[in-house]
């Protein structure tokens, strides 16, 4: 099996248009904004109306040394334990093998790269546990590019591993609030040295950091339709590695935390099934954290991406911008909202939704990691569990077909597993 | 009756920046302008970029009402004896139980079309309802697209003959043309087949306009950029860009 | 690519008969007890006449699912931060994207099957970093067996992420000295309960641990020859990736802590040269750390293949089986001895070696990091600089083509990267 | 002069447990014996297992030199008209400078050959040396090889026409025949051609012989369990077990 050659823009298959990013009308100028800090070329993706998008040469190389395509495997010991072997086959597509330990490179690659081809000399971003903090400069270091990524203070404190890591990567990485913005003076002076930071506050940073040299370019994590779209590659490749196997799906599962994983691993099947071309009885179950549940307690309606309304509002499930999660393990799944699309999709009901507890979760990660030899992301580790519970419907229902994607590895969220 | 090929259409917010200088700015866009896109006055411009929005806010100081502002739309443009459609968010007028006394009013006011920017995002159900309504009162549909759009919804849009179907090209503010607006201008072209294509957002020179009607447009509209230099040199300054794009195109069909 | 079907067994084409493993004069039994000990079929493969041994079904299954083929990529920023792009050619095999993150797991999943294929219900072995006790408890948990690694107790209280992924996976990991063997015990009498633990006390108490239930297997994680066999599906898909790229090495270059990786990586390679069939001209490096340096300042003599001499003597270059190697980062590195195919070989001239002292080591890990975008282990980072070292050497001499093994990633020895 | 085929071969440690014990064991196996391989009592047996290390322990202190032990060697063969080879690691000797006078007195004993285990793991080089000597000596050569063991050196030794060459099977300790041991001998069968091949180590039943010699070899020799037998049952127990095999050979050309 090879790499795809073109990501899938599922804006051309929705049932619906897709309602666009707006400004907030308290704040303008946020659209506007964000064209001038993303990579011209990520712009471009997310306001694509292409069914298929060439994966630029330099994108695909980049996929193919970093261990792409990924491999699907067929979790054996996961029916096993689970008691469902014979007449449930449970399959899983892992991204874990990438060299930062998730998925987050994929777009991360892309964005590097469009980065540079705007001549940029320096990309930016905020992170909270590390994740995509780590993904960033690893993409950005195989451009070329500076790396300055603002890490919330607390977890620049308690993820020594992942700060550590972004920096032998050559990124610098600055605890947020940091006193190189305004924004970041001010919360220091209204709430002292001690600030613990939050991530909207590191957004706020990292974009009027970009702003404040034109070399610099502001790279997104998840959320945006273009990001998604990048994440494509896992869905694509899931597609034809399943057809390799035979084997024919009747549920796809994935975790949910701005929803790229999620998008990227469903929607070449969700595609196929909207163009009516294919996999007209699957069903697509998005696992997302109870302490975030936006998919099945939210509201859908316009809300920031971003607490500080520093980028702009889409259309979507959202627990309100300025929700709180309580603290869990999943860093990732702390999102208040959902991507467009994905919401969309779930409003339409073509995606339903599951909210699971942490303690839950974290069982099912440590069954998988004895039943697989795979220790997942916590977040991943959604998945794991929803699979779980849809392969046990599936079997009292005289079997079937669960796939799901493995977002990541735990090998660096060990404390979660303690 | 057809609108022409290609074409260059001025937008503007109806009584912005007063009703006075909204007629006169129009009176010296006219002769550069095929047809125009006049905006009511919103409350919440949703889909547009910051210098219209706050044409939008300032003009909404200036008339006091829908009927207000369509009667000094359809006073300018019949003195400047120009063609216009007019743009406006249903969700301005109460959503869509608003939709036909909002046709009606607008189709009296003289307007070739109604152009619901929200209409197929926030109410794609009324689409069957608002051809319908539009029909009925005389005028040809327009639609409003974006540049990520399902593509069995544009041709189900072109085979509705509207008088339009307006691309959104947004946010592609940068000096030169992205590519991707190219490639979705084309592939729109492509998936409308022969309906009328106009392209819009962020053009503001008579080299993006050409390109944008290269890449397969039928027209383009520029907006931003003629309140800007409205408000940096006048009418003359606007219209300096409207006859500059217009004589481009006239002279590439040649 | 597919992965290969065989593992090549090297012994069938030395130069010369490979010196067999034999008891202590002072110490009968040793070779009976790694034959009672050992899974029977681990033995086979050790004393195996084949010049090609078919992977068994199972273990190929699982190479598949777990990641294998790796990648081999194109070090193109590494070239170019090198400032040899255009003459010299980098190519680097990636083990890291397995699950635990290096080769360790290819012969553990082998070595766990075949404790299985015993009827064996637990796998026993020691660790001192954890990369191998990791692997271990990976493979074990795919085989549904338990598992019990004696870590060192300094590493047991400096490594807690690899002991909690060890858990997570289900393992008991004990600390060693323990009270659960008569050596753990002797140990604490002796030096009392501050004792650091030694890797030499450690196999003697797994090894003791082992023996006292017939269902229990111990799981060698290198220097065996069956060993390095089982790693040859690195070279085996390096060789099959080459040729599709169109590429004959002029170097190869791995990092040596026992040997497995680097003979993993070479042998194929090496094989087909000893047999006259190709690569007339490739040039073997194997990297060491200045800290162990057994192939450069070693003796070549029969030693014990650990300190306590629980297991046999092999031929090979030993800086005597007492060694106390300085502290370093690469844990898995400070092994006395290296491979007796491998010191042969070595001896012989096939085998060129180099000794690196860990600060240019991981200033070049560094180097790679930002060049490369992945964070090698601190063991493979050796093989880093080695190659840096080669393809400086092949520049100035016209260009040509390096090809280096890197063996694990550093997600998990991000101190080393402080 | 060839040895049959299939054939069986009893190994002794010389002068173990005493010489006198010695000699009349090596006549109570000698019915069913094709030919003994008989180990000079030395220092350090490198590849032996534990039971034959301790007969040389044992033997070492009832034999004072090389010569005594050959003559008691020869002795007891001769007696019981036992055909034998002599086994023995070079490293005892002195290694490479001690190799002539080692042949010459091995030669003297009337053994068919000398068998040096270490010669080719310890002493590559001298292989040429050592053929020459032996055959100088009327001797013919005959190798030690491991499982572990270069293809292309099993051909070249079997180039060589030697009277045997040794497959160690070690450390086969299993109670059932390992497949890996099959298909070693198996292998080994077919890159030494029509060589003699004598399969040894771990050897303790005639199930397991029979199974080694329809893998291919040509014989089986018997150590450490003829010792363990004799510890325990004496030369009855020990010489059991060596008719038990010859039988089953024999029964098997049947
Ligand atoms: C391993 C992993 N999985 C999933 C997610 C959730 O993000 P998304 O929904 O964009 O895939 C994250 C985010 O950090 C992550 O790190
Ligand atoms: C990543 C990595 N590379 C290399 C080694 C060295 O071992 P070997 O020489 O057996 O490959 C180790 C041992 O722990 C390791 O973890």
């Amino acid at each position: 099996m090879d790499i795809p050659r073109r990501w899938y823009n599922i804006a051309a298959d929705l049932p619906e248009p897709l309602p666009p990013l707006v400004d907030p009308p308290e704040r303008d100028g946020r659209i506007s904004l964000l064209a001038s800090i993303l990579p011209s070329r990520l712009i471009e993706d997310e306001y694509r109306l292409d069914r298929w998008v060439l994966i630029p040469h330099e994108v695909l190389e980049a996929y193919r040394k970093l261990g792409r395509p990924t491999p699907l495997a067929r979790a054996r010991g996961m029916e096993k334990q689970l008691g469902v072997d014979g007449r449930v086959r449970i399959y899983y597509k892992y991204e874990g093998v990438l060299p930062t330990g998730s998925h987050k490179l994929n777009t991360a690659i892309a964005q590097a790269y469009y980065a540079s081809l705007d001549g940029a000399s320096e990309v930016v971003t905020e992170t909270g546990a590390g994740q995509w903090g780590l993904a960033v400069a690893t993409a950005a270091s195989l451009f070329s590019l500076k790396t300055t990524v603002f890490m919330t203070a607390s977890s620049y404190e308690r993820k020594a591993a992942r700060r550590t890591l972004m920096a032998a990567l050559g990124a610098r990485v600055v605890p947020s609030p940091s006193r190189e913005t305004r924004s970041g003076l001010e919360a220091i002076r209204a709430a002292g040295e001690g600030h613990p930071g939050s991530l909207g506050l590191a957004i706020a940073e990292a974009v009027e950091y970009t702003l404040a040299d034109e070399h610099r370019r502001y790279l997104p994590g998840s959320v945006l339709e273009a990001v998604l779209m990048h994440q494509t590659v896992i869905g694509l490749e899931a597609e034809e590695q399943l057809a390799e196997e035979g084997v024919e799906p009747d549920v796809l599962v994935a975790c949910v935390g701005g929803g790229s994983n999620f998008g990227g691993f469903t929607y070449p099947f969700l595609g196929a099934r909207l163009r009516g071309e294919a996999y007209r009885k699957l069903r697509f179950v998005a696992a997302e954290s109870s302490a975030a549940p936006k998919l099945t307690r939210g509201e859908y309606r316009y809300d920031g991406l971003d607490s500080s309304l520093m980028l702009p509002m889409a259309k979507m499930y959202t627990l309100g911008k300025d929700y709180v999660p309580p603290a869990t393990h999943s860093a990732g799944l702390r999102y208040h909202g959902a991507a467009a699309s994905l919401s969309l999709l779930k409003r339409m009901g073509y995606i339903e939704a599951v909210a699971l507890p942490e303690d839950e979760v974290l069982a099912a990660a440590r069954r998988f990691a004895r039943s697989e030899g795979i220790i997942p992301a916590p977040e991943s580790a959604h998945a794991v569990l929803a699979a779980e519970l849809e392969a046990r419907r599936l079997a009292s229902r005289g079997g079937g077909v669960v796939v799901f994607n493995l977002s990541g590895h735990g090998l660096l969220d060990y404390e979660a597993m303690m | 009756m057809a609108l022409s090929r290609p074409g260059y259409s001025s937008y503007l917010t109806i009584a912005w920046p007063s009703p006075s200088e909204f007629q006169s700015l129009l009176h010296k866009l006219a002769p550069c302008t095929d047809f125009f896109e006049l905006g009511l006055p919103a409350r919440n411009p949703l889909y547009d970029g910051p210098t219209i929005r706050s044409t939008h806010r300032e003009a909404l100081r200036k008339v006091g009402s829908r009927g207000e502002a369509l009667r000094l739309a359809s006073r300018a443009a019949s003195e400047a004896g120009a063609r216009f459609i007019v743009m406006t968010y249903l969700w301005e007028h109460g959503g869509p139980r608003g939709l036909r006394s909002l046709v009606e009013d607008v189709a009296a006011s003289g307007a070739d079309a109604l152009l619901l920017p929200d209409l197929l995002f926030e109410y794609p159900g009324l689409l069957v309802e608002y051809v319908d309504a539009a029909k009925n009162n005389g005028l040809q549909p327009a639609f409003f697209a974006s540049s990520k759009f399902p593509h069995h919804i544009l041709r189900l849009l072109a085979g509705m003959k509207p008088l339009l179907i307006y691309l959104g090209l947004q946010p592609a503010t940068g000096a030169s043309l992205p590519v991707a607006v190219k490639s979705n201008v084309a592939l729109a072209r492509e998936l409308i087949e022969d309906s009328y294509l106009l392209a819009g957002f962020a053009i503001r020179s008579p080299e993006t306009a050409i390109a944008v009607i290269e890449a397969g447009a039928d027209a383009v509209v520029v907006g931003s950029e003629l309140a800007r230099l409205y408000k940096a040199g006048g009418a003359e300054a606007a219209a300096g860009l409207a006859c500059a794009i217009k004589k481009a195109l006239v002279a590439r069909r040649g």
